[in-house]
């Protein structure tokens, strides 16, 4: 396919998304949006091994230098867009047996336009390009996240899409300097100039745009508001799990992106705040009740894991965390799929409530404790082979931090794993409707699979997808093994005794900044990362 | 300097001329706002005559001077309007004039 | 021809000084009035000084745009007002 | 024209930014905040046309293929094409806004933040 | 120089009333503040250099006042949201938090300020004058900014008229009303004098033939699509203005402008991505031309129908009492 194809990869769905919303029926148009997306595994596949020795670079239009927008496919930017048509083609199946007064075909065409933008914002290395499809992909997320009518969250919807507008405004600001200081839109030319340039006279631009990207992935002060959003407003599982899944994984590529672009000027700062925002996440996941807000939280833990992985320097580290990334993608789905699935039949979302899933529905009890496994690092699943080498980088305090975090982690699943063992107590829903059917059993558990598959063929995974030869010495994994066992040992005890009986930490339950708040965090995060860049 | 320069230039400081005379009329201490709105609308719509005019006669017979021409003819049209329609609104939502019965319009 | 635009760009300020002190909300509204007819002068006399005549489009433009901005917000304060009288008599 | 070492018209753009995000933080009401997040966009917007106009402002509109230009005096062309398109998603994002604002307004009749939030939050926490 | 001056008066002015805005109590006084704000923004940046930015933002000025005014006036028709803003106004502000947040938004700006890069001239401007220099052979016509947005990085272009239809169909599905057709023919409770239907018969054919004007020549002067497209959307209201009735059909203009969109992209498909036009042989004047005729005709009507859906949307739906709205609840199953 020669290299034009590029552009064919983000146009495609956006064609497919308005011709289903504009002449198809909608039992037609479920058919086709199917079809598609498995078809659309075929081109992710050929991507990824098309960019496994050189990287396919395409200007739109094919305007010589740096005049058109250039689109770049190396073998990271593959990695990401094989997961995202993965991730959307799982949740369609998912979603292939809803009722239709469900599923209109607005909700297909915005499913397509998401995936859409996230492509296009995995593929582009334009400035302003990133802007505009970061744009798209929050207005369409702002509709998805309220698209049912009657549970619609209306005030955290509109926070939502008013504190993006104002990061966007900080990110288009910083280009405005990055225009200015190197004069081309492309990344490639301007990190060739930014390179030779100064700390102290990139310290605004950088602070600018990383503030904005943070942001987007929720670090720490900008962080409470993020899962409240994606997970309390009554949206659809499907829904926060794509959120989770992806849409926060396009801030960690970003992050990456503009980190490559300006040379690494705040690592250690980053490191810093990546250990913060897992803490915090973490304590937040711990006091939470509702399945959701504590999935979200353990998301928020995870990529500050992740940022904390790539801002250590080292290269099995960054290795490490990138793996991470699709680890936590697919288990992360697999968790909100079940948790969808399991909701609906005790009829509520409160993990108090919940009791003995394992001897109600085994299948889907089975695939979410695979989950689980993977989540906290489990021997043989693939969290612990991306969290192995996410450490191995970490020397002394930070080490210890990190373990720490995968121990509150596992808290926090030992909490949420108590809804498997015990007695029914609720009258369990089994009749019409959206129960769990045969499909969405089979995706649960062939999520499953696919983490207990990535872990034992962990390493010649990371040498495929990321073309990193990584040895995985024996011993040194063994020592990881008894570090989790201990870990394990440790969490069941604390739960035994600290947290099943009384409430652990109410008041962070409910903890929700205003709008004035979440201004003022963001403002104070601006000047905190510009005084570090500028004076250290 | 040619003829046609000085005859644009001497409408343009008439249109002028009325615009500043015209600021007196808005800063009136007893008026109220109809008076003010009165005297607005003419200031802009004659304004606008002259020194379109003005420039027309400078630019003479050209492609510039058709497009003056559409521009005065909008204004000429929009600017009353647009003065009706703050009136009507004013008047219909209770403004009540502090001047007395015809007190503002004898002099 | 300067001196024009200088003149033009001084009578400028008391219609800013009307809008800002307006006693009531119409006499505001009537200096944007203003200020949208002056900046059409001042755009005039830039587009003849400066010989571009492209210029003349956006003055239309902008002069329709304006004018449309005050008749909207005049109609619905009207609107707020008589509301009130109303519910006032109620 | 630079004030200090920065130029003017770098200057005003920033002081109209922050001034907008202060009466972000202060303003009680809704939709002066949605009018202030407006007044941010084109302060940012006027910044970037700053830039391209830094060296002149004629408008790079020519007459004919062979007309010469006077390079510093025109302006650049790019950033006035970015936001001819910051603008339009702008004023689409802000009518996404204002509809929300129109539904909140309708639930909950009033339209300042403090009593908005208390009684979204009391609609909206999880059933526990 | 004397432009350099008028702009430097302008943009004090601008920053003056943006502070106006900032501490204007009662929410009319900050709608025209921001209508004058928006006239004096349009003409500065006629001032830079930027006719084309100028006419968008003076278009988009009033069709945000229309959308803001809609929002206030049922704000204000309900009576209470008047007394409560008189007793929000009355009451003192609190001195403290004011003098706080000044201060940290000072100390924000004055960290701002401290670390602007200060690289004297324009660093670079080998693109602007690759652009300048290169843009009527590569994609045509005079105006290098049109050739920039529908020939260089038509791919931006593309994502931003998604932007557009997408913020049409959020406007629809997210608002209180479910209802999308408004009694056909119903007349609008705004009134209108004789002499506003007069005056307007008038406008009304200028400005339609105005903006055909835009569009068409949108790549020889300054203009385009964006701004024949808004041009079209001011004919719509000043129409509205003479007849005043709910006649014209949403939905069909929704399907319309998803047609539209659909051309967006197909034709930048064969003329510019895969480089047919250009590539073979065919790179005449009179291709490129009829491309830029034809992106700018398709933009200008996607613009045209999006801003129509938007202000009959405004006008006509969002400004309904409450009690004629019924919610039917769906069934509580997830999925």
């Amino acid at each position: 396919m020669p290299p034009q194809m590029l552009t064919f990869f983000v146009i495609v769905p956006v064609l497919i998304a308005v011709f289903l919303y504009v002449f198809f029926t909608l039992k037609i148009a479920r058919v086709i949006a199917i079809a598609v997306q498995a078809a659309f595994m075929v081109p992710a596949a050929w991507l990824l091994f098309a960019t496994q020795e050189s990287e396919i670079a395409v200007t739109v239009g094919d305007y010589e230098g740096f005049l058109g927008i250039i689109l770049r496919a190396d073998l990271l930017a593959a990695v990401f867009v094989c997961l995202t048509v993965f991730i959307f083609l799982v949740v369609g199946i998912y979603t292939v047996q809803t009722p239709y007064d469900r599923t209109k075909r607005l909700y297909l065409f915005l499913i397509f336009l998401l995936e859409g933008a996230l492509i296009g914002l995995f593929l582009t290395r334009d400035f302003f390009n990133i802007f505009v499809l970061v744009e798209v992909s929050t207005v369409v997320v702002t509709i998805l996240l309220m698209y049912d009518r009657e549970r619609r969250n209306l005030f955290a919807g509109m926070t939502f899409l008013m504190v993006n507008i104002i990061v966007m405004q900080l990110y288009l600001f910083g280009l405005g300097y990055i225009y200015m200081l190197t004069g081309v839109m492309d990344m490639e030319a301007a990190s060739a100039v930014l390179y030779t340039m100064d700390d102290r006279s990139l310290a605004l631009p950088y602070a600018l745009i990383m503030t904005s990207i943070a942001s987007k992935c929720s670090l720490l002060p900008m962080l409470t508001w993020l899962p409240k959003v994606n997970s309390l407003t009554g949206s659809r599982f499907t829904i926060a799990a794509i959120m989770s899944g992806l849409h926060i994984k396009a801030g960690v590529y970003l992050f990456i992106r503009f980190q490559d672009v300006f040379g690494g000027m705040g690592t250690d700062f980053f490191l810093v705040i990546g250990i913060i925002t897992a803490v915090a996440g973490v304590i937040m996941a711990l006091s939470q009740t509702d399945v959701r807000l504590l999935l979200a939280y353990s998301t928020i833990a995870q990529v500050g894991l992740i940022i904390t992985g790539l801002s250590l320097g080292d290269g099995y580290s960054r290795v490490g965390s990138l793996f991470h990334i699709v680890n936590h993608s697919l288990f992360k789905v697999a968790l909100f799929l079940c948790a969808s699935q399991i909701t609906y039949l005790y009829h509520t979302k409160d993990i108090r409530k919940i009791r003995g899933a394992l001897r109600q529905t085994p299948l889907i009890a089975a695939a979410n404790i695979m989950a689980i496994l993977g989540i906290i690092g489990a021997p043989l699943f693939n969290g612990s082979i991306s969290k192995y080498f996410l450490m191995s980088g970490a020397t002394g305090a930070t080490e210890w931090i990190i373990i720490l975090i995968n121990l509150g982690t596992i808290l926090a699943f030992v909490k949420y794993a108590a809804i498997f063992f015990g007695k029914p107590l609720g009258k369990v829903r089994t009749e019409g409707g959206d129960e769990p059917d045969f499909n969405r059993r089979a995706v649960v558990l062939g999520l499953g699979i696919i983490c207990l598959a990535l872990g034992i063929g962990g390493a010649q995974a990371m040498d495929f997808l990321f073309d990193a030869p990584v040895s995985l010495s024996f011993w040194s994994y063994l020592e990881k093994v008894g570090i989790f066992a201990a870990s394990v040992a440790i969490g069941i005890l604390i739960y035994r005794y600290a947290i099943s009986k009384r409430e652990f930490l109410p008041k962070l339950n409910g903890l929700s900044l205003s709008f004035q708040q979440i201004c003022v965090s963001i403002g104070a995060f601006f000047a905190v990362l510009v005084i570090y860049i500028g004076v250290f | 300097m040619s003829v046609q320069e000085i005859v644009s230039f001497i409408i343009m400081g008439i249109g002028i001329a009325f615009m500043l005379v015209g600021i007196i009329g808005m800063f009136q201490p007893k008026k109220d706002f109809y008076y003010r709105l009165l005297v607005a609308c003419k200031i802009d719509t004659i304004g606008l005559l002259t020194i379109g005019i003005g420039l027309a006669i400078r630019h003479g017979f050209s492609f510039f001077t058709g497009k003056i021409i559409l521009i005065i003819i909008i204004i000429m049209v929009l600017n009353p309007l647009v003065a009706h329609i703050i009136a009507q609104a004013a008047y219909r939502s209770g403004y009540v004039s502090i001047c007395k019965d015809g007190d503002s319009f004898d002099h | 021809m300067y001196i024009v635009l200088a003149i033009m760009l001084g009578l400028l300020v008391p219609y800013g000084i009307r809008v800002a002190i307006g006693p009531s909300v119409w006499d505001r509204l009537l200096g944007m009035n203003l200020i949208a007819c002056k900046i059409i002068i001042i755009i005039i006399i830039f587009a003849s000084v400066s010989e571009m005549t492209f210029l003349m489009d956006f003055a239309i433009l902008y002069a329709v745009s304006g004018f449309i901005g005050t008749i909207f917000i005049a109609l619905f304060l009207s609107e707020r007002d008589r509301r009130k009288g109303q519910e006032d008599k109620e | 024209m630079t004030v200090g070492d920065i130029h003017v018209l770098e200057i005003f753009p920033i002081l109209v930014f922050f001034i907008s995000f202060f009466g972000l933080i202060i303003s009680r009401n809704i939709v002066k905040a949605i009018v202030l997040i407006m007044l941010m966009q084109t302060s940012v917007i006027l910044f970037w046309l700053g830039l391209g106009a830094r060296l002149g402002n004629i408008p790079p509109i020519f007459q004919d293929a062979t007309e010469v230009y006077d390079p510093n005096t025109i302006a650049d062309p790019l950033p006035q094409a970015l936001m001819l398109t910051a603008i339009i998603i702008g004023i689409a994002v802000t009518a996404i806004n204002i509809t929300l604002l129109n539904a909140l307004f309708r639930k909950y009749q009033t339209v300042d933040w403090q009593p908005m939030q208390d009684l979204a939050t009391v609609d909206e926490r999880p059933e526990s | 120089m004397a432009i350099a001056l008028t702009t430097e008066i302008l943009l004090v002015f601008w920053v003056v009333n943006a502070i106006w805005i900032v501490f204007a109590k009662k929410t009319y006084r900050v709608m025209i503040f921001f209508g004058v704000f928006s006239l004096i923004t349009s003409v500065i940046y006629l001032f830079l250099g930027a006719p084309d930015v100028a006419m968008a933002e003076a278009g988009i000025s009033a069709f945000a006042t229309i959308f803001f005014i809609v929002c206030i006036e049922k704000y204000y028709s309900r009576g209470s949201g008047l007394k409560a803003e008189m007793a929000s106004a009355a009451k003192p502000r609190n001195y403290f938090k004011l003098v706080a947040a000044f201060a940290f938004v000072a100390m924000l700006c004055g960290l701002f300020i401290f670390f602007v890069p200060t690289t004297t001239e324009y660093a670079y401007t080998e693109l602007r004058d690759l652009y300048l220099f290169q843009f009527m052979r590569d994609v045509g016509g005079r105006n290098a900014v049109t050739a920039i947005y529908l020939g260089y990085r038509v791919y931006d272009t593309l994502f931003e008229a998604l932007l557009l239809v997408t913020a049409v169909v959020a406007v629809i599905h997210l608002s209180w009303f479910d209802r999308t057709i408004v009694a056909d023919g119903r007349h609008s409770e705004v009134e209108r004098s004789r002499m506003t239907k007069f005056a307007m018969r008038i406008v009304c054919p200028i400005i339609l033939l105005f903006g055909m004007y835009l569009v068409m020549n949108g790549h020889i002067s300054a203009g385009g699509g964006f701004l024949g497209g808004l041009a079209f959307a001011l004919f719509l209201v000043c129409r509205f203005m003479v007849l005043g009735v709910y006649d014209l059909p949403i939905e069909k203009a929704m399907k319309l402008e998803e047609l539209v969109f659909i051309n967006i992209i197909i034709l930048p498909i064969f003329a510019i991505f895969t480089g047919f036009i250009y590539f073979y042989g065919y790179a005449t004047e009179m291709f490129q031309n009829i491309y830029l005729i034809a992106m700018n005709f398709l933009v200008g009507l996607k613009v045209a129908f999006g801003f129509f859906v938007l202000f009959y949307r405004y006008i006509a739906i969002e400004r309904l009492p409450d009690k004629e709205e019924v919610v039917e609840a769906f069934d509580d199953g997830e999925d």
